[in-house]
């Protein structure tokens, strides 16, 4: 039974993070950009937890976890100020949303 | 290697035997439902298939089967398949964390009644029941049909109220136990000489509240409602794949509810509990068979209550619904933990 | 050996979700790539032998947060955004030779960083005491009061939330642009 | 005057026992031990009361008439009277008064002797609504409405009744239950009684 190193570990980790961030910037509809967010910080959680299997320390692992309440909170913040701007302004993607702008 | 290959033989008989009674008892209880609601209305039920109608599940499995497959023209029917295998899926997973006895030995070779014994099973058990979710609302939007919409939004409401009261319930019973192991749970109570009930009526009852919403049973059946959205996000299903709906929605996932109920309530396999004194077993005549019976019959007993409900009561309305969840029994069971926290050292001694 | 194989397995089954929430166009089809993706990391987080990170995984993103996107995608009509293209074309192409570099730059520092950490100090003591157990006590312990901040930021959010979401029918009438 | 009813709201020990629910439980309870109260239907019939609306018959001549109703009927229309056969006159009051005319076909035979007779009489039973419109209109008792509601049948065209159905229809209710005293609703015992003594099949 050998231990999976932490090389693959961090793999996963990278090309997930890397995924997410490409979707972060080619995604058009807002919903859909905050989902590759939450790809992105699973992809640390995944780095947190593959530490901690290399090192045999739970710091790692309580990280993972004030991440994963982080993400609940941004989900929440960030849908309610997705359907407050659909509600308000009648649009869904993100190059539409331009108020600031002048 | 042989000691290998008799491991997973033994693992291999445990998801045979955990299959038959997840399906098997969950066909059955149809005809025990329509029994329980037969003879509550004073009708006899079914009667004509087999002695007093043992074999009507199967003839309706038959029936089922050889229906035609109908589909919503422009539903997705990928998704509309996807709903069904998500459904039956993780209704079934959910047994491998319920202990069914106590450690036994067969030829020498000590046998856990239990398919895996994971140090976190109790969050496990929640985290698959409630992805049930997924398929009622992508069987709500795959269908194309406005009731289903209706029905699976009203589902996904109300299981996410209800997820949040049923996790703060059990925490009552893993405080006292110490562990969120369902194996170590018993263990703990049979060893503690107390049924949690006892301590904990009030987390019983925000579980058994839970249960109700969570599996769609009457009071809580908004989601189904047969009078006002035809039986809600099952409208665009027909033959087996509405047959397999209700199966896992009102059979299969009340089985394992009230199983893990009992696990966390009434002490899993251990006979009857005087609390604090020891336990009084009728059934020692049955030797080494007790504790499954026990199981069994405990099990039986809550399901039987559940039905016995289910043709009582009328139906809540969703917003009654949702605010029994938050303002009733949300701070029940936040105050039920904070009592519990202050007796738990009592019963750690 | 056995689990290394259930966790390449894993990882695999991760990427290409993760490449689907990316590259599919309808909003219901990623939400279901988001949810096999989450599942397979949780699922990477039990070989791991994190018990209690894989089981919250499953509780509160698999079930709590992936709903809360099942919610909106409902309650938002979709048939206007179905129609345009989901995906910024060009900025794809541009932004792609920098994920590579990210890609290599992450490469550079995790070799060295690999190199360079310690092994397994408290490997003993924690496969002697159970997992869950050693989360709890270190996170309420060392950790008290990071946690009592997270359980205040999430009240926040949760007031925040309520309060952006709710419907204020007459405030912003006529104001749309 | 409307009258006002008032619930006591619950006192607190009531909500929190769940008194009033375990009420409802214990009634639910006694009566799951009960007897069963229902007739199990393919092997059990029960009596239809003898006003029951079911298919629409004959009935066949037998001395008893409604008279002098009957034989001024017989001499208007030039009837002749043959016991053992429908009672029909061909007034065709029965079309008349049904709602959907089209449901009768009715046409009468020419005897050699200048005499008539009923010679068809089909009901189409696909367009009837069992409003006994055509049983009130009839002056010689002879159409009605018997107790046979079992009416599923595999084809169309059997929900179409000839003349010869009709009286077979007629002759079975005379022989049944034609003494029988008329009851708005038949009491219990009545009611009780199964159903075997129906031989008429439609076909």
């Amino acid at each position: 039974m050998t231990a999976i190193p932490l090389e693959a570990f961090l793999t996963v980790s990278g090309l997930i993070f890397g995924i997410g961030m490409f979707g972060l910037i080619v995604r058009r509809n807002l919903i859909t950009i905050l989902m590759s967010l939450e790809l992105c910080l699973n992809a640390v959680n995944i780095a947190f937890v593959g530490a901690d299997a290399h090192l045999g320390l739970v710091e790692g692992q309580i990280f993972a976890l004030f991440i994963i309440a982080l993400a609940a909170v941004e989900a929440a913040v960030g849908l309610g100020i997705i359907i407050a701007i659909f509600r308000y302004r009648k649009v869904e993607s993100s190059d539409e949303v331009r108020d600031m702008r002048g | 290697m042989m000691e290998i290959a008799i491991n997973l033989l033994i693992i291999l008989i445990k998801i045979l035997v955990i299959l038959a009674i997840a399906l098997g008892i969950g066909a059955y209880l149809t005809l025990v439902e329509r029994k329980v609601a037969a003879h509550i209305q004073r009708r006899p039920g079914p009667m004509v298939v087999g002695w007093h109608g043992l074999l009507q599940p199967i003839a309706d499995g038959v029936k089922l089967i050889t229906k035609e497959d109908l589909f919503p023209r422009y539903g997705n029917r990928f998704l509309y398949n996807l709903a069904l295998i998500m459904a039956l899926v993780p209704a079934v997973l959910v047994f491998a964390v319920v202990p069914f006895g106590p450690t036994i030995e067969i030829g020498g070779r000590e046998i856990k009644p239990i398919l895996t014994d994971v140090n976190v099973g109790i969050l496990l058990v929640f985290g698959l029941g409630s992805l049930a979710v997924y398929a009622i609302a992508l069987a709500g939007w795959a269908s194309n049909s406005k009731y289903a919409l209706i029905g699976s939004m009203r589902k996904a409401g109300i299981i996410i109220s209800y997820e949040v009261a049923i996790t703060f319930a059990v925490m009552g019973p893993l405080m006292l136990a110490g562990t969120l192991s369902t194996f170590e749970i018993v263990q703990a109570q049979i060893d503690q000489k107390l049924w949690y009930f006892w301590v904990q009526p009030v987390a019983f009852v925000v579980y058994m509240f839970s249960l109700l919403a969570e599996t769609g049973r009457i009071p809580f059946d908004i989601q189904e409602a047969e009078a006002e959205l035809v039986t809600g996000f099952t409208v665009e299903y027909g033959g087996i794949k509405f047959g397999l709906f209700p199966l896992v929605e009102w059979y299969v996932e009340v089985l394992t509810l009230s199983a893990i109920a009992v696990v966390l309530f009434f002490g899993g396999w251990s006979p009857i509990n005087i609390p604090f004194l020891g336990f009084v077993d009728p059934l020692f005549f049955l030797g080494p068979f007790a504790p499954f019976v026990w199981f069994v019959l405990k099990v039986a007993l809550l399901l039987l209550f559940v039905l016995w409900l289910h043709w009582t009561l009328p139906r809540y309305r969703i917003d009654q619904i949702t605010a029994i969840a938050w303002k009733v029994m949300l701070p029940l069971a936040l105050l039920n933990l904070v009592i519990t926290a202050v007796i738990a050292p009592l019963i750690w001694r | 050996m056995f689990k290394l194989i259930v966790f390449i397995i894993f990882s695999a089954w991760a990427v290409i979700s993760s490449l689907g929430v990316v590259l599919f166009s309808n909003p219901v089809y990623v939400i279901l790539w988001l949810l096999s993706a989450l599942i397979s990391i949780a699922g990477i987080f039990f070989v791991a032998g994190a018990e209690l990170v894989g089981a919250l995984q499953l509780i509160i993103y698999a079930v709590a947060i992936a709903v809360f996107y099942i919610f909106v995608l409902t309650a938002v009509p979709w048939e206007k955004a179905l129609k345009k293209d989901s995906h910024y074309r060009v900025e794809g192409v541009i932004a792609f030779p920098f994920i590579i570099l990210l890609y290599i730059e992450m490469f550079i520092v995790f070799t060295l960083g690999v190199m360079a950490s310690p092994k397994k100090q408290l490997k003993l003591f924690i496969e002697r005491i159970g997992n869950a157990e050693v989360v709890g006590s270190i996170l309420f312990s060392k950790y008290f009061i990071a946690f009592e901040i997270v359980s205040l930021v999430l009240l926040m959010g949760m007031i925040g939330a309520v309060l952006i979401g709710r419907k204020e029918s007459q405030t912003y009438d006529g104001d749309t642009s | 005057m409307v009258k006002r009813v008032f619930q006591r709201p619950l006192n607190i020990i009531e909500r929190i026992l769940f008194i009033d629910f375990i009420k409802g439980l214990t009634v639910t309870l006694k009566q799951a031990f009960r007897r069963t109260i229902t007739t199990h239907y393919p092997y059990e019939k029960l009596t239809p009361p003898k006003r029951f609306r079911g298919f629409l018959g004959h009935k066949v001549i037998d001395g008893r008439e409604p008279q002098p109703a009957f034989n001024e009927w017989v001499e208007r229309m030039k009837i002749e009277v043959r016991p053992g056969s429908s009672r029909c006159v061909v007034c065709l009051l029965c079309k008349r008064a049904c709602p959907v005319p089209q449901l009768f076909e009715i046409e009468p035979e020419k005897l050699p002797n200048g005499k008539r007779v009923i010679g068809v009489f089909n009901m189409n039973l696909m367009l009837c609504t069992f409003c006994g419109l055509c049983v009130d209109a009839c002056p010689v008792d002879c159409l009605f409405n018997s107790d046979i509601h079992e009416t599923a049948s595999y084809s169309r065209k059997d929900a179409i009744l000839d003349l010869k159905a009709l009286e077979e229809i007629g002759r079975d209710w005379q022989r049944r239950r034609e003494k029988e005293e008329d009851k708005i609703w038949s009491d219990d015992e009545q009611r009780q009684r199964l159903w075997y003594e129906n031989d008429v099949s439609i076909r």
